[in-house]
């Protein structure tokens, strides 16, 4: 099989879905002629044109508005936002429009649009491009939230996201554009709403999404070697719809688990699977759910600090030997 | 009456030289009914205890959306703010749909979910109804992007009020209107306050509010919104410019709102002098006005005039029977409509877990 | 003691701070001359004056960073968002501004600002007006966030929340402005961080916040007289920072926790309650920690229908049937 | 050079006028300063692995930074984007301070927690470097506003790019800035080009980017910014605006940016042409110019000016020595600076629970 980096996995995608139908339609910041600020769109413009991949101004508010507008219409809009942390200022474009318009519409109205963007901190770039809003957009019943690990991933669930008639919100990683994993070359979708298991395990479940997962896998490997403890490592892969089954099953089957999550604790998505996992499996339980979150402070730019600011598998290790 | 005078120049604008007598008195049934519609709505906001919410009333501005969406051709698409009743008849929604969603009905036009800043009828390009002053202002770039992606002639009508204009997104989005030539029409419904706020403690600006276009390099215009001839005269270029040119415009329409800012608005007489209010009513009330005009051209008679009251009372008091007998949204509705994939249980909404109730 | 509604006393409580510090200013939309669209700031225009409380045209982003940028010259703002659900035409400027200015500053800066009004669901007045961004305001490190249940709680709340230096962000409700409570003439204050228990009880412990308290009151009341079961209600009072002691304390005692507030449930301020008590108060718990929250969809208009939208005390109760 | 001929007129603003040799000497020396230290700092990001995320350089922008600044007084205050070592070296910081940010060092002028696009000293009036485009928008209203509040006569210099006038917030700024009759200056540093994209691709106007200011009533001038006199002189009527009568004004700075958008901007030399950055660099470079300048007046020998670089070489090679050897921030303190009270340990911050990490 192909060994490819996500960037690239997202940009076939992109590319796909483009040639697919013709609705669908590239749009934001830098995507067209410069290529992407991070070169997810790569080649798009060049193969499909000014019409399907459009250069915005810096004017987020305005473009994801037009965007939802367009929607509305029947149009398949791809927004990149270069960051996800810029979403901030198209924050009631997204909450109140992309979120709410169909319920208040009585359902006449459907928005299938898709915004995309890295979603991630660990990159110095100070507290301001840092955010991870994943939790806080998943909050909004209307919409819905990815969040790829792998290459793989992040090829079929663009795919997904794009073909899915709700608006769905996918956060890529600037720290795993360049990572290889093995993409199939025939076409492949994965439904939004599962959960992959990485690593199996009998002893300890980590749950975790996005680049969190790549961290929890490295911590299996140590628990492994290290402590002889053998983790499972679940990815959530979407935050919202949530595959609840699957993490209720690890949990049932090692009876400890620890949520890594690569968001501030308070609300975090790792609370809320928290909140779950003791609701749902209280019995099952030998121990209290642990998380590890990024550390509660707004994101430091000082690159040693900030390494150890995010999850490390060192700190995965230490809270799961904590309860194990 | 200042604006008679004016309003001679207007009606040789060949959009209206060739109306006929029938539209003409159309345009009058259709301000009646709004103005009936809303009198009752508040009647029942007061007395009924089944309306909620804000009830934000369109009285005296009824020629600015019955001048302006009476020019709209079926490729024309339509987006407005909370104050959104005058639009949403003129678009021809049935009274029936928008008081039994007032009454928070399952047979309302948003099946009961929006309320009265919340209409939508996409069916009729109709697109809401937004309740956050500016939102819709990019939405309207959206539904003129689309148009124009698709080849199709036709523009988008996008309403906001004098207030709105000061939000950054409606100044952003006419920066995009302008450089990417998209095919929209951005209305000012001018009636002097926001709230309690008047124009000159909202907005600084040159001559008027809609020349602020200018800084976009963007055709802009002004009228009075009580004469249906003299909007409808100073709409047709602006929506001609949008489908043939595919280039935006500002147009500000001077109105005015009878009504408090809702029907909460406690100040509504307080901000405003009764005089003033009195002035509008009685002076630059466009439904009188047009009334008198369609006398002078001796295409109506008074009594013609009551039986089109007479009938837009009627159905308004069909629209609260219809209301009041619809039944409420069940308690699961509460999660219809929300996703749509899932409402219509595809693979893709019947995977994972969509809602954390529990 | 004299019995004052919620709303004289918030406006008690902003007299007094403009009256004791001249750089105390009051901003926003219809704050002034108006009155305030919910009567919060009746009267203090014209007691004093046209530069302590200032009309603003409606340009959200605008004036709250305006008051942000105001704060670091030691002015003290309160700002009133007329709704906090419009909090996300500015949210750059209160998550980026006011709550990372004074870390990437290193420390050099502070911001002592108060954004104020109300945040809650149950007026009919459809999905774009009734957030509750409690929650995720509170997921940013830097901000603090208080949510009064009472009148007594609003006037104390609001004049710590204005002679404190960090921002912190206040959340009223408009069920709550023409409620009444006994407030007590004297001057008083009431710290950050310090959860009031508003019943004791011995069998489970009901934690809310804001308006939720008043439901658990009521159901409390139910479960007491219906059920012979003595609830505790815990009413943190505030979000962030939040009296994990008295929290866990309760628990402790009860070994049951239902916890009930206004958000919609993903990452709501329960998920992280929820999450903690099960952390930290393991071995104590008989039963699982459980959560009413506001039913999980944008909020409906439909009058009756949003009232059960909302937690009600039969929701309440039965919760806690379902585990006591 | 086109400039040069136009220079004349603007010697003699009486800002100029009356200049010493030694300060038109020390404008030189500030320019050699960041440009010495932005190149230092940019081979410390390729070869020494110890800084890390973006670096936006000013390199060709001196005399904007420089010229406006020269012109502060001791209550007017700054603030501006992420491209900011121009001004912030040009406010008095330190390069030790401002290179040990760059390092992420606790001797950092933010402690190592801000990085490049954070550095702040509000000390020296310098409210920061923020990241977000036209963030700092609204916060250079919030610094006018609050000297009209205490009364103090002076005025904030607020900085921004042409990519930065598209944001919503900065023209809901303009709006409140000339309603409100606040001291600020919004200076546009036209480098042509917001990343890849340029000027003709971000924005519609009429004339120029500032000349929007008049939909908002407020006055406007523009001016190139390669000659610090014409600079300074199109500078002093903008302060003098704000600090006497309290207006605002939005001035224009044609510049140019040598290096890509940021170190990491891979197509630097795609969107331009080669030879449009060759020729600002030779025929358009403000310190070659401001250099020639003083020789034509005879206030400066090459001997004089090559000591100038020198110091300032010599300056820059200290503060990467500085940065190099001073410490990190110790883990603990990515919890410090996030709450004053917590950080003072008074009561408010010694009660509840304020970080959330267990
Ligand atoms: C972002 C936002 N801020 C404030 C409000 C509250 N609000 C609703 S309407 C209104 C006044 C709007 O005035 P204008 O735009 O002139 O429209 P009009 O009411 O006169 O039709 C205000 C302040 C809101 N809905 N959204
Ligand atoms: C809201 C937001 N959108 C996008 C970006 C990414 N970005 C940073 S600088 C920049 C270009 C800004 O151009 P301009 O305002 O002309 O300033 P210049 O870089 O030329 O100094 C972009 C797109 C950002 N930081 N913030
Ligand atoms: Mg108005
Ligand atoms: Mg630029």
């Amino acid at each position: 099989m192909p060994v490819i980096t996500y960037r690239k996995a997202l940009n076939d995608a992109l590319a796909e879905e483009l040639a697919r139908d013709e609705n669908v339609f590239i749009i934001g910041e830098e995507v067209a002629q410069y290529n992407g600020a991070y070169k997810v769109t790569e080649g798009l413009w060049q193969r499909f044109g000014d019409k399907r991949v459009l250069d915005t101004p810096i004017t987020e508010a305005a473009f994801v508005g037009l965007s939802i507008g367009a929607s509305m219409l029947g149009l398949r809009p791809v927004v990149e936002l270069m960051f996800w942390s810029f979403a901030f200022v198209a924050y009631d474009q997204i909450v109140n429009n992309a979120g709410c318009i169909r319920y208040m519409s009585g359902g006449q109205i459907h928005l299938p649009l898709v915004i995309r963007g890295p979603a991630n901190g660990g990159t110095n770039v100070g507290a301001t491009h840092s955010h991870t809003p994943e939790s806080i957009l998943a909050n909004n019943p209307g919409v819905k939230v990815a969040c790829p690990a792998t290459a793989y991933d992040a090829k079929g669930l663009m795919k997904t996201a794009i073909r899915d008639d709700d608006p769905v919100f996918v956060m890529e990683n600037t720290l795993l554009y360049g990572e290889t994993w093995e993409v199939p070359e025939e076409e492949y979708l994965i439904p939004l709403g599962v959960a992959d298991v990485k690593r199996e395990g009998a002893d300890l479940s980590l749950i975790a999404h996005g680049r969190a997962t790549v961290t929890s896998l490295k911590a299996a490997e140590i628990l492994a070697h290290e402590h002889n403890i053998r983790a499972e490592v679940v990815d959530l892969r979407s935050i919202r719809p949530l595959d609840e089954e699957t993490i209720l099953r690890s949990v049932r089957k090692t009876h400890r688990a620890v949520l890594v999550d690569e968001n501030k604790p308070f609300g975090a998505v790792s609370a809320q699977i928290a909140a779950i996992i003791q609701e749902k499996a209280f019995d099952d339980l030998d121990a209290p759910v642990l998380r590890v979150c990024t550390l509660d402070a707004p994101a430091i730019y000082s690159p040693p600090l900030e390494k150890i600011q995010l999850p490390t598998p060192e700190r995965i290790v230490e809270k799961v030997l904590s309860i194990a | 009456m200042e604006t008679t005078l004016e309003a001679a120049p207007f009606v040789e604008a060949e959009v209206n030289r060739t109306l006929t007598a029938a539209e003409k008195i159309h345009f009058l049934s259709q301000m009646l009914r709004i103005r009936r519609f809303e009198q009752a709505a508040l009647r029942q906001y007061q007395t009924s205890g089944q309306i909620g919410g804000f009830l934000h009333l369109y009285s005296g501005q009824e020629a600015v959306a019955v001048g302006t969406l009476s020019l709209r051709g079926e490729n024309d698409h339509v987006v407005a703010g909370y104050r959104t009743h005058g639009q949403a008849l003129a678009m021809g929604m049935t009274m029936n749909e928008c008081m039994a969603e007032l009454f928070g009905r399952a047979t309302g036009c948003s099946k009961g979910k929006g309320g009265s800043m919340h209409f939508f009828a996409p069916d009729k390009n109709y697109w809401g109804g937004h309740g956050i002053v500016a939102g819709q202002t990019p939405l309207g770039l959206g539904l003129a992007f689309a148009l124009k992606y698709k080849g199709i002639k036709g523009c988008c009508l996008c309403y906001l009020g004098d207030g709105a204009v000061n939000q950054g997104v409606y100044q952003a989005s006419l920066n995009l209107a302008s450089l990417w030539s998209l095919p929209v029409v951005y209305i000012i419904e001018n009636n002097q306050y926001s709230m309690g706020t008047s124009e000159e403690r909202s907005s600084a600006f040159r001559g008027c509010l809609a020349a602020r276009a200018e800084a976009y390099d963007m055709a802009w215009d002004r009228c009075s919104g009580e004469n249906i001839y003299e909007v409808r005269a100073k709409t047709w270029p602006a929506l001609q410019r949008a489908r043939e040119e595919s280039r935006p415009t500002v147009l500000e329409i001077a109105t005015y709102r009878y009504y408090g800012h809702s029907v909460a608005d406690a100040n509504a007489k307080k901000y405003r002098r009764p005089e003033e209010i009195e002035k509008y009513r009685t002076l630059h009330d466009p439904i009188q006005l047009w009334q008198k005009q369609l006398y002078a051209e001796g295409i109506l008679t008074e009594a013609q005039a009551a039986e089109l009251d007479a009938a837009a009372a009627a159905e308004v008091a069909e629209s609260v029977r219809f209301a009041r007998e619809s039944p409420l949204p069940a308690p699961a509705d509460i999660f219809s409509d929300v996703y749509v994939e899932v409402d219509r249980q595809t693979p893709a909404g019947r995977t994972g877990k969509f809602f954390f109730n529990d």
